[in-house]
């Protein structure tokens, strides 16, 4: 099973027409998915991929009881775009934009708070549940159904902790990538307790970087609430000097805070296993899985 | 974008904000003219770091003469790696309280932080890890902005610790809240993860002044502050990009390559994918290599991006090798690998070159690699462990 | 009994020091209302009319344990006033300031939405409980506790309408004076409900006036839930001009929108009782009561 | 404070918002010579109120000796009981279509409501009567004001009622998001509780241009417009107030007083409180009699504030009679009487006077009242048949 999205989620795709999204959507197609509507301003009405396209996010709703709304526009409008989707009643929106300046998504943010929209992103892979749905970036091919729930600040550690677990034959139920920014719709916090609630998810891997104390608080989360299951962790940054933006903007160490060694420190204080290399991750997970069950 | 003392105060200035009359000068002569213009003034190193008083890069000075000498001394500084270019001459304050009146990004509560406090004159880190307790905060709504009782609430608390200033709290209070509104609004005007006013000077005549400034844009937002981009690359004598930053990280943005350098490395890291990359520094790093660089050539690395990337960071010397770290997702490893290859060609490189390549098509990927001569690998750790040799070996 | 304040209620006066907010202190205290403390930036820790005094609204709910503001600052000031006796937590603000700017009292609407504060006002007389407690103008001397609620956009008004049901016998349970401005913190559509969950009050006197719909809204409020306690209505402003502010700055009509008798053909078809003067409302009020006791 | 059209396309201008070149005329000689600098022109009377166009009080001419002509013939009119003072004098617009943008106070909504409509250049509420479903609606909140999705929303909605434009309702809808915004902004920034362009034109080289527009400003918020203020009464020739209003009612607000003139009545109508007051001039007319005025003395109503009231209401010399309804709350019933009487024979009145007072010390007040041989009533219907009968008597 897996958690947020299944097969039975009807996707939005907000910038259809655009060529990264049009391309992200032919995939997301491929592995699945059910898009059900595009919207495009000044462009409903017209049909593109198979689907029909809608001048706003309410109409596509109204009109095709969609439940999810894949974002995927350029930086300027990224902010808006997730307004649009929070206050057309979407339950979930996933923005992968990268690029978002930061005081437009703190207003998003507090924008969609207000709502009962959980957003995921921006700058973010999206979301995959195994064998069933996905939105975003996520290759189709690397997943398996299987045990594991990924939770992940980076794209391409995502893609690869997900191969590695699918070869290794345990698999995964969801991966959810929370994105890089500074300022996110949700983090690890927020995804935790989905996969302490969803019975099929038997561990999972945490991939955290440098910058904020987002891999802190999970920290925290995972020992004030007793969360039984087993946690990888896995950091990125360990060489990275402070006051520079390691390619996410929100990557950055900011005097003491937000060092590789605090995050690694605290989730290990907490009871996850650390793994230095992707190799890691996936043999820990392993160990792990398998001391539960004896 | 960090802002030097000088346009972060042309800001606030702007915003409605009190600063000292000030002259830029950029030679010990300019500051005698200043001085003689302005009487005492304080002469200060225009560099994008803190510590500069510290460092020694501020002098009080009462005549022309000083101003001329301290002005010399200073310009021949170099604070934590960046040359003086320029000096700010401004009025020196007569100081009653030294305040601190800020507003930073807080990534956990997702929002601006406004933060008061009457320890000013000091590093508000420091006063944050040794007495929290002096710093008054709040988290304004962002559409709203600080409301004037909120920003009354944080200044009696901040105040609290400044018993001299007790009996006047209530006209402070009343004057710090259009004065942090004024701040709040041009933090978010100008996409501000930081603006600070520290010290802000309470002055013997009872004037709030803005006494130093500092100022960080979101670099996400620059396309939207053409005017202070222009503005800050006028007020720039050096070519070597805006605030004097490092000359590798100025050329990478020019050519919009995501770039940090770490200079004395000596192994080029490249990858796709930030994560990625920051672990491939620390693969490089836990097997006793020296990485030269971050460089993150993104989603999809085509030939012309790894070599756009390969060329940047082969422009450091020091660089004796490079590992390229490529996971194939929806591109695939067979495309990148001949990219690599050709990008390799074409820039006649001589350095040694791993590429480390996982994903679609992997194999093929490989096989493309292995023929042109560039180890391969599939496991990071295997692959960091050969470029550290290949290195190793050449040094 | 009645509603919104009783003599538990502990009131902080928010411009205790001012000149009108000095002297109606003073009355309220003579009333019996107990006043536990009052609020005026920088002269915290002192002490006025027996009460102490704190810099901010915080400190004197938390030293005090007060739960209903009285707001009386000037009009610069009220709306600012009016949203840190909400963001402090007190679940009644009483705000009689007359003149707000309308756009500052729309924002401080808004933003007391967001807490669980109601707020009653700006430019209302208060309220008063008879016999208990009264927060804001209306005189100490004309009201009797008894059977009456009054709720009314006028002050002057609400003061005759006391004194007739006093003086008649009927007395009162609760008057409160939601104000005069076009945008307030309640309207009758806020405060029937509260006498109908109230057993004391067995009739209710709804005293409008010509602007706005609020009169038409409590008309379909009272038809649509079968509000079953006799309701007299009196409504102001039959000569009044259109485009003309009388006197309230929500006084006004607004081409066809606002007429007095709009409002009262409104009341009359949900089943009020329309009086032309106050000896009418007054006399209405003894004839339905004492039909619903036959 | 209403606005003239020329004022609030001022303040549209400043911000942001394309209105046409025009040029104030106050001679027919003025208009001619915007003729002959802008070409063909509108020339509009320059009136608080709406329905100019059916009044004749707008042409459209080609020349200078028709502009000279036109503007002779409209600077002669009285509109709906305003003299026209001056013109507006405008270049003529290239319409494609007319649309409606506007911001209003929402009383129901506690909001301000930013309406948008394809069927622009008839009155509002004419379209709101007969076709309210061409009007699209958005309360945006008001820390945030409209987000770009709600405007295109509302954009969408309205221009699915101009097939026309569909195929250009895109670049249309991106076009009014900025406008809407900005009016917005100024709206809030000039406290306005109306603010509307109508018709907004869509032009035949594709701008959208305000070719009308009303701003009324929130008296209550006036204080923190003195600018605004100032430069409206600038733009003012005559002597009888800002905006042309009544010559008694622009008296009482210069002396502060809360009052509304009603030409043609007979009975001066005095009371403290609002309420009190509208229905003190409903008890009037309920009688017979015809209130000439609504005058609410507030709270306390002192001798002196009594005095200057009684004055203000007998300036017009329609009065026979005044009517003071008086509720004694914390001011005590005999304070008032006594004040009435002093106020009365200072002002050596000679018309006759009904006091009607109930309250604290009524019995005691209406005793000092009689004695001074003013007609006291405790009854308001009673006490509003006396001075009406008293009147008539008069006649």
């Amino acid at each position: 099973m897996g958690v947020l999205i299944d097969r039975s989620t009807r996707v939005v795709v907000q910038g259809i027409t655009g060529r990264e999204g049009s391309f992200h959507t032919q995939q997301m197609q491929a592995y699945g998915t059910r898009v059900v509507a595009g919207v495009v301003p000044g462009k409903g009405g017209s049909e593109t991929l198979g689907v029909p396209v809608f001048d706003t996010v309410r109409e596509a709703v109204e009109a095709t009881g969609a439940d999810a709304s894949f974002v995927i526009v350029p930086p300027p409008f990224a902010a808006d775009a997730v307004m649009e989707a929070a206050a057309a009643g979407l339950p979930l929106g996933v923005c992968v934009t990268e690029g978002t300046p930061v005081l437009d998504m703190v207003r998003a943010v507090a924008f969609v708070e207000r709502t009962s929209m959980r957003l995921i992103g921006p700058n973010c892979p999206g979301v995959m549940t195994a064998g069933q749905c996905k939105i975003g970036f996520i290759p189709n091919h690397v997943a398996r159904p299987g045990r594991v729930g990924v939770v992940a600040r980076s794209g391409t550690l995502t893609y690869e902790v997900i191969q590695g677990l699918s070869q290794a034959g345990l698999g995964e139920t969801t991966a959810v990538g929370i994105g890089g920014d500074p300022v996110l719709g949700s983090t690890f916090t927020d995804i935790l307790p989905l996969f302490a609630a969803d019975p099929h998810t038997e561990a999972v891997v945490l991939v955290g970087e440098i910058g904020g104390a987002a891999e802190e608080q999970a920290a925290r989360w995972i020992a004030e609430t007793g969360f039984d299951k087993p946690v990888i962790a896995f950091i990125s940054g360990r060489t990275a000097p402070p006051g520079k933006r390691m390619g996410h903007a929100g990557a950055i160490i900011s005097g003491t805070t937000g060092t590789a060694q605090g995050k690694i420190d605290a989730l290990r204080g907490a009871g996850a296993s650390i793994a230095d290399t992707i190799e890691g991750v996936v043999r820990l997970a392993g160990e792990r899985l398998a001391a539960r069950a004896g | 974008m960090k802002l030097l003392e000088h346009q972060a105060k042309r800001q606030l200035a702007r915003a409605g904000i009190e600063v000292p009359a000030g002259r830029l000068a950029r030679t010990p002569e300019e500051a005698a003219a200043a001085a003689r213009e302005l009487g005492r003034i304080a002469v200060k190193a225009q560099v994008p770091i803190g510590g500069r008083g510290k460092a020694g890069g501020i002098a009080v000075v009462d005549t022309p003469e000083d101003a001329r000498r301290e002005a010399a001394r200073i310009l021949a500084l170099q604070i934590r790696g960046y040359p003086v270019r320029s000096l700010w001459c401004e009025t020196g304050l007569e100081i009653d309280q030294e305040l601190y009146l800020g507003v930073a990004l807080d990534r956990d509560r997702r929002r601006l932080a406004l933060m008061l406090s009457a320890a000013g004159g000091m590093e508000i880190e420091q006063v944050a890890a040794e007495t929290p307790e002096k710093i008054a905060r709040l988290w304004p709504d962002p559409f709203a902005g600080p409301q004037a009782f909120e920003v009354r609430e944080a200044a009696f608390a901040a105040l609290a610790h400044a018993p001299a200033l007790r009996d006047r709290r209530g006209r402070l209070a009343a004057a710090l809240v259009p004065l942090a509104q004024s701040l709040h609004r041009l933090a978010i005007a100008s996409d501000a993860l930081t603006c600070e006013i520290n010290p802000l000077v309470l002055t013997g005549d009872g004037r709030l002044v803005a006494a130093d400034a500092k100022l960080e844009v979101d670099e996400n937002a620059e396309y939207r502050h053409g005017d202070l981009v222009a503005e800050l690359a006028r007020d720039v004598s050096g070519d070597d990009g805006v605030t004097g930053e490092d000359p590798y990280e100025a050329e990478a943005k020019r050519r919009g390559l995501t770039y940090v350098h770490l200079p004395g490395g000596t192994i080029g890291c490249i990858g796709n994918g930030a994560g990625l990359v920051m672990n491939t520094l620390d693969l490089v790093q836990q097997v006793g290599g020296r990485p030269n660089n971050f460089l993150d050539v993104g989603g999809g690395a085509s030939a012309d991006r790894v070599r756009e990337s390969l060329e940047m960071v082969l422009r450091d010397p020091d660089v004796r090798g490079v590992f390229i770290n490529i996971f194939g997702g929806i591109t695939r490893g067979d495309e990148v690998a001949r990219g690599v290859v050709r990008a390799r060609d074409e820039l006649g490189m001589t350095v040694p070159l791993v590429v480390r390549m996982t994903g679609t098509n992997e194999e093929e990927g490989r096989r493309i690699l292995t023929e042109a001569g560039i180890v391969p690998g599939v496991s990071a750790p295997e692959a960091a462990r050969a470029i550290v040799e290949l290195v190793g070996g050449r040094t």
